[in-house]
């Protein structure tokens, strides 16, 4: 038992972390969800974080409160975002969104009066695994009820093709305002966790790292299924700590190397409901052909199964 | 000279060519026609190494080239002009045509000059990229850009398709000088009156089978022809 | 024989008194015999590895000799348990709290970098675990009873040899190089030029670089420009060896003045030629510290790593002799509060290198001053007016 | 006025390293369509490649540029065969190839700190062209000139290679559309290999003059090219070396100026306020053509 204890302990602020970057996650799922390649969760995350830092430190408002309007405040600067943002074709939105994260950071660092400047600030609340576990709790109910909502059906049908799905009568643009809105809360409260949970924040804290490392995990883990973030997110933030135990020389590497397997050969990631339903449609498919029934002819042109999206 | 035998293609878990052969004879001008969706873009895709057969032999002046990549198709002697063109865009006219230098086939001035004769609009407009021509030149220009390539079989897949009747008419007489000049062509093709009106032997695909074949008279006098595709 | 090495055998001596009054008294306190391990957050990777590789190589030291000396008890062997962090403040949190929460691990050292040192000491508090900082150099880190620092607070060095440089070479215009990014630097860029200026000096430059920079060809230009017989470069590692080889190889010959980062051995096999004759304070330095505990680090050191230890590495070496020092304090079954207590109380650390080593309030203060250059042969001297 | 010209021919020097890295990084973007953040550890590769090899067998310093130059380009292909070529004709977008570049870029730079034993290093004064040109009114470090030559060669070069040539046609022919490409029997994989090498090169070449010029050789080198090479190719235009070029000297200009009038805090946020604003307000840069994205 207290082994057991001492386990739990010892991978404790592995799993706080876990927590944390599934939040990272969840928020750059939203737009990616939606088609857009874009890292503006980073900057999300930045203003976040250093507003829950401030109302906890500054005003000593208590930890929920400050979280909630780090929520708020992420929301709002997605709104901003999102205006200047979402007129930009797709390869520029994503290259324009690293450059605002460089740009924050600068700004971060020329601002000590709002975030500490180059000294960063402390924090001095931290929030307890429990309370991490019951954000991304909550966080993840929204997306599950989001997913099988109209939104989600929209989602969906703006990422497969933005075109058709206009003529559907859903607005891609609108989706995609919705979707940065989500991204933009999501991404505050991630801050406002990652400032709870390191105690510390600074310029480095909301920068490039963090943008790979949740790119990163949302493609591991999955990126057409709400959950598979979450997923990915875990086994990026365990990996090190794991490979540390064994072979700290490499723990990084294997972090590559893990990445780059997973791209190759399972590019849509671990979790990926669609694999599910193909080998069940491929089953019925071989049945149908025994039976000898009329393929359907397909079109030269067409996407094969592997191309297609969700 | 091009003998297909047994080809079989899929896209997906959908077979799409189910064990066609064939024959085209060097010299001649022949037609695989069709209804939409019944294989014969496959077909042609297939034997041009743009889509990869699962089965079957495609055999180019006795070597097989089935399974070849695409540019190795071309290297072997096949060329391909594909349903939507595939112009390169950003290059001019002459780059387009002069990428074949790349094809280990000579592509000489000569070639240059005989595809100039055949198509003088492509020499006037021999600077310009390829993206801001007209469908009905960039048909000229992919139907150029195989014969860069000094082709034993030229390939053309839908060169109607999209666009005006002048326009088509003036492509199928460029196909027809050029067979008289006593290049091999294949053509797939959906508008079956100009096809039979030019072409020396056809054949008829369904359901990813030849299910007719023959001379334009023969396929012309067929009533299942003619009610499915000349009536 | 000047001012200091006066001052140092003074404290020497009593450093010495220290020493035997402390053996003098409880003399049967020693902890049970048995292994006790230390967590020490390194960074082994990361951009200021190289630094952290000698904190990390003389704690090692500092290890080998404690167990076969028996400095922490009879019997009583300290074994470190390494997690690096790569200077990355995430990294360093979750080391920090595994420790924390591993009760096999009695005390913990840790961080290079004032924010993770920041970041980390709330955890070691929480835990109720003794942290040791090593190499932060940011004042008021120590928090009683868990937190506490080896760390010699820059200033007082710079002050002296600001003191020194002013009244022997006179300067009359002196520019300086900040770091736009690392307010301790530049504080301490701030604390010189006030002595020097009191000298009567001009200050005709001051050039704000950033600690990732590389190229400082152009505040190199800007620098020698103003035309300085002085120049005080004061920032982190990489861009003081970077601006110290712009102004050179600009043809900059006047008297350039830095800090300690030039002192790792690592350095002069970079940019020797570059870096000869540039004076630089610090309270360790191999070949010029002569204590007899200063030998001895130097000597295990040189004989298990084939190198000179720097300053760096004898900030390891004592965050490891402050916790044995610590250790030995205690009987029975140490408990990490007792431990932490007996260590808030020191006063001195016996086995240390740098000739006295007072402590006040968990913060070690460091009176000795050298001021040193390297010479031409990869030697380090005192330095002497050119 | 001498320290005007001085700073000018600073910041064209430190531009140019920006331009002779972005050529590579925009070439393999706009033909490739690969958003390759892990560029920079080519240069990083190289310059500790000539490093070593100045270090270890004292060769002169042409062949450690040119030792430094192959390794970027070999890396580089090696790169992009195992991490990019399987992901072709998967239309994963930009977003594939970019998580696979993540995945080369921890790797890259975590074996370069290993290399390196995560420190900085310098070439020895000695082994490298060090000195100053007295021009009269200024004096130049020799190196600068040796930078500015090189990019203005790289650049015009790559441009006639790529505008002028066949090989060129057929880079931009596989950029457009590698099925289009090889119907001209162009073999879409050797134009790919020739692509990345060529990149691989010249942010090698970058980053062993700059590692000289600035005695800084380590596995971080590569990521401070990245972030202003970034900038210089969107600023000039994706599609067009010349505009990298002129787009990465005029950075290095303002860089060194706004340092000097203005503040270095503000420095970098010049830049990034520069490139965000190119992004949003003119996407194809300074000397771009947008009549043609990639197909």
């Amino acid at each position: 038992m207290e082994a057991l204890l001492d386990f739990w302990y010892a991978y404790s602020a592995t799993l706080a972390f876990g927590l944390v970057n599934s939040l990272f996650a969840l928020s750059m799922y939203s737009v990616l969800s939606a088609g857009i390649l874009s890292f503006t969760t980073v900057v999300f995350a930045a203003v976040g974080g250093f507003a829950a830092a401030q109302m906890m430190g500054t005003f000593g408002l208590p930890l929920w409160l400050a979280v909630v309007i780090a929520g708020l405040l992420g929301g709002l600067a997605s709104a901003i975002i999102a205006a200047l943002f979402l007129k930009l074709e797709t390869h520029w939105m994503a290259l324009a969104s690293l450059a605002l994260i460089l740009i924050s950071r600068v700004v971060v660092l020329n601002t000590p009066s709002l975030t500490g400047g180059v000294m960063g600030m402390v924090v001095p609340v931290r929030a307890s695994v429990l309370e991490l576990a019951v954000l991304l709790a909550i966080v993840s109910l929204v997306f599950f009820r989001l997913h099988k909502s109209w939104y989600g059906l929209a989602i969906r049908a703006v990422r497969e093709d933005a075109a058709a799905a206009s003529t559907m009568g859903v607005s891609a643009r609108q989706i995609q305002m919705i979707a940065f809105l989500i991204s933009g809360v999501v991404g505050g409260l991630a801050g406002a966790a990652m400032a709870t949970t390191l105690q510390y924040i600074s310029a480095d804290t909301f920068y490039l790292g963090v943008a790979f490392t949740m790119i990163a995990s949302t493609v591991l883990g999955g990126s057409f299924f709400w959950f598979g973030p979450i997923v990915g997110a875990f086994v990026f933030t365990a990996l090190p700590t794991i490979t540390q135990a064994v072979l700290p020389e490499i723990q990084d590497i294997a972090k590559g190397v893990v990445l780059l397997v997973i791209m190759i050969y399972l590019p849509r990631g671990l979790i990926d409901p669609r694999a599910r339903g193909l080998r069940k449609a491929a089953r019925q498919r071989q049945q149908s052909a025994l039976n000898g029934s009329d393929a359907v002819e397909a079109r030269p042109g067409s996407s094969t199964a592997g191309h297609a999206h969700d | 000279m091009l003998s297909v035998s047994d080809l079989t293609a899929s896209y997906g878990a959908i077979r799409a060519v189910r064990g066609i052969s064939f024959t085209v004879a060097s010299g001649s001008l022949s037609v695989i026609l069709g209804s939409n969706g019944a294989g014969k873009s496959t077909t042609l895709r297939s034997i041009a190494g743009l889509h990869r057969p699962i089965g079957g032999s495609v055999m180019l002046d006795g070597s097989n080239i089935a399974r070849l990549a695409l540019h190795n198709v071309v290297r072997a002697g096949l060329a391909l002009v594909p349903e939507g063109r595939m112009v390169v865009a950003p290059l001019t006219v002459e780059e387009n045509l002069l990428l074949s230098r790349f094809s280990g086939r000579k592509g000489t001035g000569d070639t240059l000059a005989r595809v100039f004769d055949l198509f003088p609009r492509l020499k006037e407009r021999r600077t310009q990229p390829s993206g801001l021509l007209s469908g009905g030149e960039q048909q000229m220009l992919a139907i150029g850009r195989a014969l860069m390539t000094e082709p034993r079989v030229l390939l053309l897949d839908e060169p109607s398709m999209g666009l005006a009747p002048s326009i088509v008419d003036v492509v199928f007489e460029a196909i027809v000088a050029l067979n008289r000049q006593g290049q091999t062509i294949l053509v797939v093709e959906q508008n079956a009156a100009i096809a039979l009106s030019v072409c020396d032997y056809g054949y008829v695909i369904k359901r990813g089978e030849i299910v007719v074949e023959g001379t334009p008279q023969a396929l012309r006098e067929n009533p299942e022809v003619l009610e499915a595709y000349l009536g | 024989m000047n001012m200091l090495e006066t001052s140092k055998r003074t404290l020497l001596s009593a450093v010495y008194m220290a020493v035997a009054l402390g053996i003098a008294a409880p003399a049967h306190a020693d902890p049970d015999a048995g292994e006790y391990r230390i967590g020490m957050i390194s960074d082994d990777s990361g951009p200021i590895a190289s630094a952290g590789q000698s904190y990390h190589q003389g704690a090692d030291i500092a290890v080998a000799e404690i167990n076969s000396k028996g400095l922490a008890g009879e019997g009583v062997t300290l074994a470190l348990d390494i997690k690096d962090s790569g200077s990355d403040a995430a990294r360093a949190v979750q080391a920090m709290t595994q420790f924390g929460s591993d009760r096999g691990i009695l005390a913990t050292t840790c961080c290079i970098l004032s924010a993770i040192a920041a970041a980390v000491s709330p955890i070691a508090m929480s835990n109720e675990v003794p942290l040791v900082i090593y190499g932060a150099t940011r004042a008021s880190l120590p928090q009683e009873p868990y937190v506490t620092s080896v760390v010699a607070l820059p200033g007082p060095q710079e002050v002296a040899m600001s003191e020194r440089l002013a009244a022997e070479l006179k300067p009359q215009k002196v520019a300086y190089f900040l770091s736009g990014d690392n307010d301790i630097f530049k504080a301490r860029a701030m604390a010189m030029k006030e002595v020097i200026e009191k000298s009567g000096a001009a200050t005709v430059a001051e050039i704000s670089t950033l600690s990732a920079d590389t190229d400082f060809t152009g505040p190199a230009t800007q620098g020698i420009a103003t035309d300085p017989d002085l120049i005080v470069v004061m920032t982190t590692q990489q861009p003081t060896v970077g601006i110290i080889t712009a102004l050179r190889q600009r043809g900059y010959e006047g008297t350039i003045v830095t800090s300690e980062v030039l002192s790792p051995p690592a350095i002069f096999k970079k940019s020797g030629e570059t870096i000869t004759g540039i004076p630089f304070a610090l309270s360790f330095q191999p070949g010029v510290s002569d204590s007899e505990a200063a030998v001895a680090f130097i000597d295990a050191y040189k004989a298990q790593y084939n190198a000179l230890p720097d300053v760096y590495a004898a900030q390891g070496y004592m965050a490891i002799q402050f916790i044995a020092q610590g250790l030995k304090t205690l009987s029975g079954k140490p408990t990490r509060q007792d431990l932490a207590k007996a260590m808030w109380g020191t006063s001195d650390i016996a086995v240390n290198p740098y000739g006295g080593q007072p402590m006040e309030s968990g913060q070690a203060r460091t009176p000795n001053t050298l001021i040193v250059n390297w010479t031409k042969d990869g030697e380090v001297k005192l330095w002497e007016k050119p | 006025m001498t320290l005007f010209l001085e700073q000018l021919v600073n910041g064209i020097s430190l531009g140019s390293l920006y331009a002779l890295f972005g050529i590579g990084f925009g070439l393999v973007f706009a033909t490739l369509g690969v958003l390759n953040v892990a560029h920079g550890a080519y240069a990083s590769w190289a310059a500790i490649l000539g490093y070593f090899s100045v270090d270890y067998f004292g060769v002169p310093f042409p062949a450690a540029v040119a030792i430094g130059v192959l390794g970027g380009g070999l890396i580089a292909v090696t790169v992009d065969q195992i991490g990019f070529q399987p992901l072709r004709g998967r239309k994963t977008g930009m977003l594939g190839a970019l998580i696979t570049s993540i995945a080369f870029l921890i790797i890259l730079d975590s074996l370069a700190g290993m290399a390196t034993n995560h420190q900085s290093w310098a070439f020895p004064s000695s082994s490298f062209p060090s000195g100053m040109v007295d021009l009269g009114l200024i004096r130049i470090p020799e190196m600068q000139i040796i930078i500015i030559v090189a990019t203005l060669v790289c650049g015009g070069g790559i441009y006639a290679l790529i505008q002028k040539t066949g090989i060129g046609a057929a880079m931009r022919a596989v950029g457009w559309n590698a099925e289009a490409a090889a119907l001209s029997g162009v073999n879409p994989r050797i134009v790919i290999l020739l692509t990345a090498f060529l990149a691989g090169a010249t942010s090698g070449l970058a980053g062993v003059l700059g590692g000289a010029a600035t005695s800084n050789i380590s596995y971080m080198l590569g990521e401070g090219l990245l972030l202003k090479g970034f900038a210089a190719v969107v600023v000039g235009g994706f599609d067009d070396v010349r505009g990298t070029v002129i787009a990465g000297i005029l950075l290095g200009i303002c860089e060194v100026f706004v340092a000097q009038y203005l503040s270095t805090t503000y420095r970098d946020g010049f830049t990034y306020v520069l490139l965000l604003t190119f992004l949003v307000a003119r996407p194809r840069g300074l000397f771009g053509s947008r009549d043609f994205m990639r197909a």
